[in-house]
């Protein structure tokens, strides 16, 4: 019987990217499977104000605005994902003796993504309908691959872009990416870790952390503020697909997974 | 100027174009999309499904 | 028994790419095992250029100049081989229904790496003693991993960085990479593609292209012009550690290396 | 100028001197490395071991 933890971060900061590696290997010094989902945020406005790549927005209709990926953004997307974030954490892990091996969905078919349709949006100003937003939302996990890594005793480090149809890459979002994993798998647990220390009542204040968040399965989640929207979908999506246990917390601290396992988390029901 | 694919009324142009813009049929107001710049041709804009999370 | 064949290729221009990646199907259709690993010199120029980084030189005491992998150039690299020519190879692999994963030195510890050691050179015209040269020598290669991977029917892509001693990457020779791979893997026969038909008797001309190059252990190889040195000293140490057969062919026509296993290669003894 | 760490005479130094950068000394011919500047100091250039594959 498998009891896989899935584990999300941020990928960016050094800082953050030792303490969750350092705690990565805890867990599994304990006798836990791990898997590492990662974004990386940060290396992509680094990289993409480095290549002169403009960071465009999305303004959909219900005003929420998101990332305009047009081709040359995804090109920045996968670089900054794989050629930044991913090996500085196996470099981490490396370090710490844990065996882990990089992926993006481009391996053996990890990720396979529906790619999105043509949608009217706002961009710089102007209505138009978006036909190069190079996005989709995950349909398939190469759940095998996981497990052959898994038998082999390494980490599966995870990343976007996934494979769409077409066979070209497409960018997916990264929280959305590890509910996906979790539920393929069978994972016993999704811990998503944020720059924030858990999903909160009231943005502004640090200490109104909610221990328990309910959501319906079909209205958009409430505490949306604050960038928690994608993140509650998200776990939405892994608890929705069995994934028995699903918790926010605090990235930003050291051992940020056994202290969000321990309780100082938003759970998320 | 152009005319509407619907109902052939004449759709007044933007000053400055954007291919995949989106316009509205002042007479019978339907969407209808820039498809190509030089020369500026317009379609009906399709019905599409919103996906509001990405 | 294994009958594990490495392939050697650039990884730049897409046409090779396509060309590599359909040849590697069709191996894999007659039962082969394949382990493809990749270098991306014009990637990584064309990124040094998009990024500012200045591409440096060092030139040993022999007169020989090799690129000077100082800190920013390391980054540039690794962003280069795992950020843009692994996804270009994964996607076409992944369009032909190819399962590959892809690999640098910093997954499980694949390759680990000897640090240079301080040496003197002359870099920008100034003789100095070199200290921040990020590059080494392979000193070991984790063969299990490749094995779990080959077992489970996928094809590793492996290029640099090397994990060294103190568990930073550093740059490797890709050429020497496929070598010590093709050596610790036990493979049959290790085939090195190149952009030029062959190792030539006469650098200008292509149409002299000799069938066997024979070599010495211990001088410096004959026919080192056009870039071949590096080339025939990982041909070396390939057949040195045991590897049966080692072909330098062209990579840049179609079926690269079927045809350069039918014949059409320079064989080197 | 500065002393040689070997015999003591005095080295010139270049116009623009860079780290790490290889001088000889006149008098006694060893080789020393610039190991910082401002202040420029100097230590016995270490002899190592060529590797001429990279
Ligand atoms: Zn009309
Ligand atoms: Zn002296």
């Amino acid at each position: 019987m498998t009891d896989i933890t899935v584990v999300k971060c941020g990928g960016n900061a050094s800082v953050e990217v030792d303490e969750v590696c350092a705690d990565v290997a805890t867990l599994r010094g304990r006798g836990a499977e791990v898997i590492l989902v990662h974004g990386g945020s940060a290396d992509i406005e680094r990289l993409a104000a480095r290549l002169g790549v403009p960071s465009r927005q999305v303004v959909a209709p219900d005003g929420v605005p998101a990332r305009y990926t047009d081709p040359a953004m995804l090109e920045v997307v996968t670089l900054a994902l794989a050629g930044m974030s991913k090996p500085r954490l196996l470099a981490s892990l490396a370090a710490r003796e844990v065996p882990a091996v990089g992926l993006t969905g481009l391996d053996a078919g990890l990720l396979r993504a529906r790619r999105k349709a043509a949608h009217r949006a706002v961009v710089d100003g102007v209505r138009v309908m978006v036909r190069d937003n190079q996005v989709g939302t995950i349909t398939a996990v190469n759940a095998g691959l996981l497990r052959t890594l898994l038998d082999a005793g390494l980490v599966p480090v995870i990343s976007p872009p996934a494979l769409a149809e077409d066979g070209r890459p497409v960018n997916v979002n990264a929280d959305r990416v590890a509910a996906a994993v979790a539920a393929a798998v069978g994972a016993a647990r999704l811990v998503m870790l944020t720059g924030a220390p858990g999903v909160l009542a009231d943005v502004a204040d640090p200490d109104s952390v909610l221990p328990v968040v309910e959501l319906s399965p079909n209205e958009p989640p409430a505490h949306r503020a604050g960038g928690m929207g994608l993140k509650l979908i998200a776990a939405r999506e892994a608890l929705t697909a069995g994934v028995p246990e699903t918790l926010i917390a605090d990235g930003r601290r050291p051992r940020p997974v056994t202290a969000a396992l321990d309780g100082a988390a938003t759970t998320v029901v | 100027m152009i005319a509407c694919p619907e109902c052939e009324a004449k759709v007044d142009l933007p000053d400055a174009p954007r291919l995949n813009e989106i316009l509205e049929c002042g007479d019978c107001h339907a969407e209808l999309e820039i498809l190509s710049l030089e020369p500026t041709l317009v379609g009906l804009a399709p019905e599409v499904e919103e996906d509001w999370g990405e």
